[in-house]
């Protein structure tokens, strides 16, 4: 318990810090506050592998009256691959985002903001209440939007004031849901809520929050608002819009979908999400592919990612939770919000290493920059592979799993998804890898200190090393699944 | 009866607000819209919350939350507003700045 | 009668609602969106919610307001404040009415309410208004990120400032004329609002008010004494500043770390401490709150008084 | 690891022989004089089968198991074999230009002399196989080597055939050995009967052996490589190399079967047709190709029939063959009158003999060959001696008109008797094999009918030409069918069609789809579209879920 | 041991590539060294258990990576038939790679990749399952990319992409394929061929077409072998491990497997795959062979000759007959002894003498004797021509098809040896029987670029010559399909 609340309560600290100290001491503070969060979320990871799910009722006020949190195996994880894709970011932020080299506003505003961003996923990902889900949302979202309009260019703060509208339309249906489910049932506990008797008006109430979620996922079609958002934003923030910011999203509709109303998820609406999640893998392939700028392309390869994720609906959903392949489904779909993560964070801030070495992302100016920057084209490679699916990444783990699933399950079709993903993603990165691999080099690069280079070949690798030692994030991610299917297949 | 007025009050006021929201251009009018919504939802909540023995307090709790949640977005989306005119002459969506 | 009244209330909000949103010109919707805060301040008084009628007014028609007047005066030296007229969209009019006509039959598809008994709860939260004990008790999580997300929405404006601008004060330069209305209000108002803010806050912990619109006092009355030249313009650079900001979240998170490491739980208050735990968190929650409420109307630090 | 071998080593010491003096010329320093070692390349295997060619050897772990033996047809044939190889060795060793070239020639002498030797030592398909390929396709560059543009060409259709012929009885072979579940020779011959496509097999192992022994229409690339090769060439693949298509044959082409019969008519064919068709040569060695693929054509026509003395008339013609294509080259070397006198002379004696003259060497082959393969066939043996005549007297007038050399030749005495030996032999040998090789007793070829039989097609022969010797005989290249029947230009390179890769410009409707796609995420983008769509979808989804719960 | 050793094999080639790719550009010796050492210890350790192996014992190590992607490394005697062939010629071509590349630039990054491409090889033999199998043959994949791309010119990049275009749906055919079949049998390991009884045949026609697809874009079976010609464009060390060591050759191996060791061959006669499987093979016999007549440049002759050579071991996996198995499993050896030949000295011709086309091959027999012999004992090889490495595959092929009763193979393989005499035999003319052009110069005083060759063409030769004993490759086959390997 200690270690949730200190995982909860770190990163806001070292954000007031942050806000309040004098410059010179904001980055050490803000580094100290990375550093102890990542410890806790080690602690935590340890205290739930070691002792099942984690339940704290906030102010010993137990649900409905007060508030619950929760740890199980999914947020933990989720909690892991953020305090990674964190520290990652902070690392190379430390360079790109240096009040020395940005300007005292983004060296000023940009640690508040990436440690709040970090809280509020930590509070999300084990939120056990749709209102504090939404309030945690409600700061995600701004911060997102914050790190978005960061740049101050004008491209971005048109991208963010979009963000924000999409944001915000989402946010309200969102909202709209709690307060249905809240009228009729008197709670907002996820467990409570299970325990329910089905009401009425829960199908619009599961309706409206889906589609304000689905938004602020970027689920096909709308998704328009991610790949300007996410390309105008400095790169590590968008290795933190990428990487983590639709995760929580995402991680409410699970939590919605698969612990609050399971019962409501029939075969008729969850195929009509995993349609939107494979339209949202092709449109975003296609449109990655049709792009020359490189962050451009990661921000699509996003939308097309975030896509596979969908497919759990209807292969671990409703009835099928019961059955044996649905801890498969289940947990291919988290490994590839992990897998994603990992990777996504690693090619953003490659391509912010890029942008700081030659001042373009633009492919016809990358070209040959992996001499100069080996290291950097290694981390976007490794990177890929991951998106790709390729054996032995944690990306390939995921493509397995639902794969196997979707055939056990007789919805073979759903196996088409990733198979063809894959493809489709090994076209849209092939260009920027053939670029950055090219023999001859467009722009001379600036020298990019080694301590930076080697942030994204580690997040890379770990992409990677996750699908080689994935049997212990496997049975690490079934701990508090809601149901507990003893063996995958 | 009065609560039913004042929720399918709330209800009108979603509707009217997501009229504004998607119908409108200038995006003064649309955060004006989005705190129509709100304030339409927090109605019928409230409403809702009536319903019982006695005023239910968590609704209440809830809905001051989320007043001051959506003064936050729109503080900056407000910003927003007017960073984007300064930058661009308009406070339209760039897509959509030739509605104007 | 009193449905005749609601009735012709929520005619009247829904007519004002209506002005907002389909009438001519933002400068006019901007007012009626202020009447219709007002107006709906009105309902939920209606309703008996009158914490939720303060922060009505005070936030969504007052600041939500001041917000919206502040950034059409910018838009307005711009040149972005006009708009095209309203032109009908039938699909947006079409998910319009189903969502308006979905909520509506909601309504009568509502089971019969049940809420949670907060009859055992209550005397141990310490307080004796119910809604104060569940923002600031049952559910101090959400009020705490709440106000951080206040903060955050702050240092996200704070990040649309140029960077040229960075060290200037914040806001747009006002320039009270020495002996004006303002002048002369802006030394008068402060103390009488000072006070009312302050009996807000405590008043909350038994009746109606409470931090939140506590907070919003006070930060009209800093506005109107920055407006006034009564109080200089603030500048980021300032460590006063920036410790008010955090002051209030600072708190309220050591007393929940506190109750960590001296109660039962994170955030958990004992039932004797209970209540002057509160009213310090609202005190401090106030000050900061304020603060915060007043950066974020003033704006971000602007180029040398023109917006151009 | 069972026994490296059993038997005796003898058969492998022959074939290894010649190989390892065909690795002489790898040292740079070696080569300019490996023509020397020529001579004594198939001493061993001569020695092995004057010895009788005693013991057979298996050697396991070789190949596919390598088992070599003889048994009589084929060490005679061995025997004759050794003795061309060993003349014609002798003559190319003295006569032929020494140098680069010249290692490379002996080398590939030496090869194709191993696989000449292991086609009559091999009592296993593969290694009878390895060594047709051998002495096939090393031949080659013996064909080619004089370069001229008459060689190239003859090289082309030499080789062309000799693969396809390889691929042939590649396939026939395999046929056979997977219905056999074996690899000897016999067992794979006794299995074709039985065999799934056995018909099929025994054709493609005809084909493959046809061409080797110059079958009718085969035998194409005889005439043209004949000429083309230098002399000592000539002399073994005529002499030689042709016998190997013949003991394939013999070997491996099962008695009752249908084949049998084709074989008589297609060696008919070739023992009248080539020996005409050889009137219209005007080159000795030309006219003396056309002879052999008459002769061989005979010699199908006895295996067909099945005859004894299948391999007892190979060695005489074998010999008689040799000799004739080393006359040639003696002719061309011979510097005085006399010389050319004693070279027509030794020639026009084997020729008689070749034609059957009784008494000699021809005469009792042709008389063994003609045992019990009935009247008709005898017949035809008997008349093909006046076309053989004929022909053979149109080489020796041919043979007359080669002009010599400028330069001499140092040992042109020493050298034509060697051919005088092998001439000899020819006529002589016959004689001293017949009581081991014929069943009939030797008093046979004195018989009065057989004498008659043998001589009056001679005399008849000699008519025609003296006929033949008025007439102006229309000349032809060698190549008959060939230029007969295909527009085929004779080319010396080969010129492969190469493939028209160039870049194929499509028109790409795909990218333009893409292009749309571009448009359509605009429209993604417009907010009234994307708001109205989400809440749209917000009621669609809670639809969706209204209706299925 | 028994879990040790595999893992050592295969870190006898990852743990070169992870230390190369650090290694500064000019630390040549260090380089050299390890990959030198890597692939010495590798065949020590091959040899080492090809004496194990024959008395019988296995090796087996296993990873789980999440429930039902198990990774099982098992040596059997097919894995090391396999990976004795790539273990030698990735020594050999080590050898050659160094002396070919010289100090030329990026090398660390060339002799990293090409120590992941065995390490993958390795992996991908000794992969004891299916999900193994298909995770090394998607390294493999990836490490030969940069491989292909190594010049990094345009035609390299091109055929790189055309390498990737090819490879990446055909890994999505195999994925397919396993997920497929394994959500119906549960994972599948090669000792126990999975039970296929419940299965709807017309499921397992099309699982099995699927697999052939995924693998038979490696082994360049016709219409998937479009990318192998393309990948000429790498340096000639690359070819050799592309059409020799690893890649074709993964893709061969993998038919093999799943013909026999998931299918078996049972199933395949009673499903009818076997057939049109040995048509497609046979296509890709003649249809490569014809195309490589077309060449004039010689690396891309020799590419759509291996694109028809690589079938005959497909055809031998596809008449489900013992001999015909035998056939093809040598021919897996066999092939890559000849082929890899043909190439070093494709690349001594292109690296020594500046020969890229055909026509400059005239007369240069004499300027450059050694090479010039290899190739033509590779390419005699090639054709079968006996008693070469190559008659001896087209020999048992030949008996097996007739045993499997499909003698129309044996016109398959007529037609294939014309056409490969036909495309081969010009070149060796040339060669040897052809005027040298005035220009022309070709130096091989390069003994690490010509003792490979020299090396393989005596295995070429020798592998033909000692056949029948038990230590030959075809000894090994036959052991391989007499331990109950074939049907």
């Amino acid at each position: 318990m200690t270690a949730l609340i200190s995982w909860l309560v770190l990163p806001l600290f070292a954000a007031l810090a942050a806000i309040a100290l004098p410059s010179r001491a904001r980055l050490p503070a803000a580094l100290l506050g990375v550093g102890l969060t990542v410890v806790a979320s080690i602690w935590l990871t340890i205290e739930v592998w070691n002792t099942g799910a984690v339940t704290v009722s906030l102010g010993g006020w137990r649900p409905p009256i007060g508030i619950a949190l929760r740890a199980d195996g999914l947020g933990a994880a989720l909690g892991v691959m953020t305090a990674l894709v964190m520290v990652a970011v902070a690392l190379a932020a430390r360079h790109e985002l240096a009040a020395k080299v940005a300007g005292p506003r983004i060296g000023f505003g940009f640690w508040p903001l990436m440690l709040l961003l970090w809280a509020a996923l930590n509070a999300v990902y084990v939120a056990r209440d749709l209102f504090n889900l939404y309030v945690g949302l409600e700061l995600i979202t701004l911060t997102a939007v914050a790190l978005v309009a960061i740049s101050g260019k004008a491209a971005a703060i048109a991208a963010a004031l979009r963000y924000l509208l999409f944001a915000l339309a989402g946010s309200l249906l969102y909202l709209a849901g709690v307060v249905l489910t809240y009228a009729a049932h008197g709670t907002l506990d996820i467990s409570l809520l299970a325990a329910r008797t089905v009401a009425p008006g829960d199908a619009l109430a599961l309706g409206l929050m889906t589609a304000g979620l689905l938004v602020k996922t970027a689920l096909f079609p709308f998704h328009v608002w991610l790949p300007p958002a996410h390309s105008a934003a400095p790169a590590p923030a968008s290795a933190l819009l990428s990487a983590l910011v639709p995760k929580a999203s995402l991680l409410i509709l699970l939590r919605i979908w698969f612990e609050a109303m399971p019962e409501l998820a029939t075969p008729m609406t969850q195929s009509a999400l995993a349609s939107l999640g494979a339209l949202a893998v092709i449109w975003g392939g296609v449109l990655a592919l049709l792009q020359s700028r490189l962050k451009l392309i990661v921000a699509y390869s996003t939308v097309a990612q975030l896509g596979y994720i969908f497919l759990v609906f209807p292969l671990a959903g409703g009835d099928g939770a019961a059955q044996p392949w649905a801890a498969g489904a289940w947990t291919g779909a988290i490994f590839q919000m992990l897998a994603h993560g990992l990777a996504k964070a690693a090619m953003f801030l490659a391509a912010g290493i890029y942008i700081a070495a030659i001042g373009s992302d633009r492919l016809g100016d990358m070209r040959g920059l992996a001499r100069a920057l080996p290291m950097t084209g290694f981390a976007f490679a490794l990177a890929s592979i991951t998106l790709l699916g390729l054996p032995p990444s944690a990306g390939f783990t995921a493509k397995y799993l639902m794969m196997t699933a979707a055939f056990a399950s007789g919805q073979w079709a759903w196996a088409l998804v990733p198979a063809g993903g894959g493809l489709l993603a090994a076209a849209y990165l092939y260009r920027p890898l053939s670029a950055i691999f090219a023999r001859d080099t467009a722009l001379t690069p600036r020298p990019i200190p080694w301590a930076w280079q080697t942030v994204p070949l580690v997040l890379a690798a770990l992409s990677v090393a996750l699908g080689l030692l994935s049997s212990i994030p496997f049975e690490f991610l079934q701990i508090g699944r809601p149901e507990q299917a003893a063996e995958g297949l | 009866m009065n609560l039913t007025v004042f929720a399918l009050t709330g209800a009108a006021l979603v509707g009217l607000g997501v009229y504004g929201l998607i119908a409108r251009v200038h995006m003064l009018r649309r955060i004006m819209a989005f705190n129509l919504i709100g304030s339409g939802l927090f109605l019928f909540f409230g409403a809702a919350g009536a319903r019982g023995v006695g005023l239910d307090p968590i609704p209440q709790a809830l809905i001051i939350t989320g007043i001051v949640v959506a003064l936050s977005a729109s503080a900056l989306a407000v910003g927003l507003v007017v960073a984007l005119a300064r930058s661009s002459g308009t406070a339209c969506l760039p897509d959509e700045a030739g509605d104007t | 009668m009193s449905l005749v009244l609601d009735m012709a209330l929520c005619a009247l909000i829904l007519g004002v609602g209506l002005a907002t949103v389909a009438g001519h010109g933002v400068f006019r919707a901007v007012i009626f969106f202020i009447t219709y805060g007002l107006l709906l301040a009105i309902g939920w008084a209606r309703l008996g919610a009158y914490d939720v009628a303060l922060a009505e007014a005070a936030i969504s028609a007052g600041l939500t307001g001041v917000l919206l007047l502040a950034a059409h005066g910018r838009l307005r030296r711009l040149r972005a404040a006009e708009e095209a007229p309203l032109r009908p969209n039938l699909p947006a009019a079409l998910v319009a009415t189903g969502i308006a006509l979905a909520l509506g039959w909601a309504w009568f598809a509502l089971p019969d309410p049940t809420a949670p008994d907060l009859t055992a709860a209550l005397p141990q939260s310490g307080v004796g208004n119910p809604v104060t004990a569940v923002l600031l008790n049952f559910r101090a999580w959400d009020t705490l990120l709440e106000a951080i997300i206040l903060l955050a929405a702050l240092i996200g404006l704070w990040m649309l400032a140029r960077d040229r601008a960075w060290d200037n004060p914040l806001g747009l330069r006002y320039h009270a004329r020495a002996g004006g209305v303002m002048a002369s209000f802006g030394r008068v108002l402060p103390p009488i609002g000072l006070i009312f803010g302050i009996y807000l806050v405590w008043a909350g912990a038994e009746m109606t008010g409470g931090a939140f619109q506590g907070g919003t006092v006070l930060a009209a009355v800093c506005l109107v004494s920055i407006m006034a030249d009564v109080l200089p313009a603030p500048r980021i650079a300032q460590p006063a500043w920036r410790l008010a900001l955090v002051f209030g979240p600072g708190v309220f998170l050591l007393s929940g770390v506190a109750g960590a490491v001296f109660a039962q739980g994170f955030l958990a208050l004992p039932p004797e401490l209970a209540k002057p735990a509160i009213v310090t968190i609202e005190a401090a929650l106030t000050l900061s709150i304020a603060v915060t409420l007043v950066l974020l109307v003033i704006g971000p630090p602007d180029e040398g008084g023109q917006d151009a | 690891m069972s026994m490296m071998y059993s038997g005796s080593l003898a058969p492998f010491a022959v074939l290894m022989w010649p190989l390892l003096l065909g690795l002489v010329p790898i040292v740079p320093r070696w080569r300019a004089n490996a023509l020397r070692l020529l001579p004594f390349a198939p001493l061993p295997a001569l020695g092995f089968a004057i010895a009788g060619a005693p013991g057979s050897v298996e050697i396991p772990d070789l190949l596919l198991g390598v088992q070599l033996g003889t048994r009589p047809d084929t060490a005679l044939l061995l025997g004759m074999t050794a003795l061309v190889w060993t003349v014609a060795g002798w003559y190319a060793a003295q006569v032929m230009e020494r140098g680069q070239a010249a290692g490379l020639f002996a080398s590939f002498w030496c090869l194709t002399l191993a696989g000449n030797l292991g086609v009559f030592l091999a009592a296993d398909i593969v290694t009878f196989y390895i060594a047709f390929a051998a002495v096939s396709l090393a031949a080659w560059p013996m064909v080619i080597h004089d370069r001229t543009r008459a060689a190239l060409a003859a090289g082309r259709v030499y080789i062309t055939l000799a693969v396809v012929g390889e691929a042939a009885l590649l396939s026939g072979l395999m046929i056979g050995a997977a219905a056999a579940a074996d690899l000897q020779i016999s067992t794979v011959r006794a299995a074709f009967a039985d065999a799934p496509f056995g018909t099929v097999g025994v054709g493609l192992l005809i084909a493959g052996f046809g061409i080797k022994a110059g079958m009718v229409p085969l035998h194409i690339w005889l005439p043209l490589a004949h000429p083309a090769a230098p002399v000592a060439g000539s002399a073994v693949l005529s002499g030689a190399i042709v016998k190997a298509g013949l003991i394939g044959m013999v070997l491996l082409v099962p008695e009752e079967t249908g084949w049998r019969s084709m074989l008589i008519v297609l060696g008919l064919l070739g023992a009248f047709g080539a020996a005409i068709w050889g009137l219209s040569q005007q080159n000795p060695k030309a006219v003396l190709a056309y002879s052999t693929v008459s002769q061989m054509g005979l010699l199908l026509v006895l295996v067909g029939a099945g005859s004894q003395g299948v391999a007892y008339a190979a060695l005489h013609h074998g010999l008689a063959k040799a000799a004739l294509f080393l006359c040639v080259g003696m002719m061309m070397l011979a510097t005085s009158a006399a010389q050319r006198r004693a070279v027509v002379g030794l020639a026009g004696l084997v020729a008689l003999s070749v034609a059957g003259l009784p008494l000699t060497g021809g005469a009792l082959a042709k008389l063994a060959g003609k045992l019990g393969i009935g009247e008709m066939l005898s017949l035809a043996i008997t008349l093909s001696s006046v076309t053989t005549t004929l022909v053979l007297g149109w080489f020796l007038i041919c043979l007359g008109r080669v002009s010599a050399k400028p330069q001499q030749t140092p040992h042109w005495g020493g050298l034509f008797s060697v051919v005088m030996v092998l001439g000899v032999l020819a006529l002589i040998l016959p004689w001293v094999l017949w009581p081991g090789a014929v069943d009939v007793p030797r008093d046979y070829v004195w018989h009065p009918s057989n004498m008659l039989e043998g001589l009056w097609p001679v005399l008849a022969g000699l008519g025609a030409v003296a006929l033949v010797q008025r007439l102006k005989l229309p000349a032809y290249p060698p190549g008959d069918l060939l230029r007969l029947f295909g527009k085929h230009k004779l080319r010396p390179a080969f010129q492969l069609p190469v493939g028209n890769h160039g870049a194929r410009r499509t028109k790409r409707p795909a990218l333009r789809l893409l292009l749309k796609v571009k448009d359509a995420e605009r429209a993604l983008l417009h907010w009234p579209f994307a708001g109205s769509t989400l809440m749209g979808l917000a009621l669609v989804l809670a639809a969706f879920v209204w209706i299925a719960t | 041991m028994t879990t040790t050793l595999p893992l050592l094999l295969l870190m006898t080639s990852l743990l070169p590539a992870a230390v190369t790719f650090f290694l500064a550009q000019d630390s040549h010796i260090l380089r050299n060294t390890l990959q030198l050492g890597g692939a010495v210890i590798k065949l020590g350790l091959i040899v080492w258990m090809l004496f194990a192996v024959a008395t019988g014992a296995t090796y087996e190590a296993e990873f789980p990576l999440a429930p039902g992607l198990v990774i099982l490394l098992r040596i059997d005697a097919l894995a090391l038939l396999f990976i004795s062939l790539s273990g030698a010629l990735w020594l050999l071509t080590t050898i050659y790679a160094i002396a070919y590349f010289g100090t030329k630039a990026e090398l660390s990054r060339f002799f990293g990749f090409f120590s992941l491409c065995v390490a993958a090889t390795t992996g991908l033999a000794l992969s004891g399952s299916l999900i193994s199998f298909f995770i090394f043959f998607e390294l493999l994949t990836l490490s030969t990319w940069p491989l292909v791309a190594h010049k990094q010119n345009k035609p390299s990049l091109a055929a790189a992409k055309v390498y990737f275009t090819y490879a990446l749906p055909g890994s999505a055919a195999l994925l397919w394929a396993i997920i497929w079949l394994e959500s119906a049998t549960g994972p599948v390991l090669f000792t126990e061929p999975p039970d296929l009884s419940g299965l709807d045949p017309a499921a397992l026609r099309a699982i099995f077409a699927l697999f052939i697809i995924g693998v038979g874009v490696k082994a360049a079976l016709v219409p998937l072998h479009g990318w192998l010609p393309a990948a000429m464009a790498a340096p000639a060390p690359v070819s050799a491990l592309l059409h020799a060591v690893a890649v074709v050759k993964a893709g061969a191996f993998g038919v093999v497997r799943i013909v026999y060791d998931v299918f078996g061959a049972e199933n395949m006669t009673a499903l009818g795959v076997g057939v049109p499987l040995a048509i497609v093979a046979s296509v890709t016999i003649v249809w490569g062979s014809f195309r490589a007549l077309q060449q004039d440049e010689i690396k891309k002759r020799l590419a759509f000759s291996t694109v028809s050579q690589v079938s005959y071991i497909v055809l031998g996996a596809a008449l489900a007959s013992p001999l015909a198995m035998i056939g093809g499993l040598v021919h897996l050896v066999h092939q890559g002894l000849m082929k890899i030949t043909l190439f070093f000295c494709a690349g001594i011709y292109d690296e020594r003498a500046g020969i890229k086309r055909i026509e400059g091959l005239n007369g240069m027999g004499k300027q450059m004797p050694w090479t010039s012999a290899c190739f033509s004992i590779g390419a005699m090889g090639m054709i079968g021509l006996p008693p070469l490495a190559g008659f001896i595959s087209k020999f048992y092929l030949g008996l097996g098809a007739m045993e499997a009763g499909a003698p129309w193979v044996l016109a398959v393989l007529l037609a294939s040896t014309l056409l490969n005499a036909a495309y081969f035999l010009p070149l060796l003319y040339r060669l040897w029987f052809l005027p040298r052009a005035e220009d022309a110069r070709g130096d091989e005083r390069a003994s690490g670029l010509v003792l490979p060759a020299v090396v393989t063409a005596a295995a070429t030769l020798g592998v033909g010559l000692l056949a029948a004993s038990p230590i030959s490759p075809l000894g090994w086959a036959t052991l391989i399909v007499t331990q109950g390997y074939g049907p």
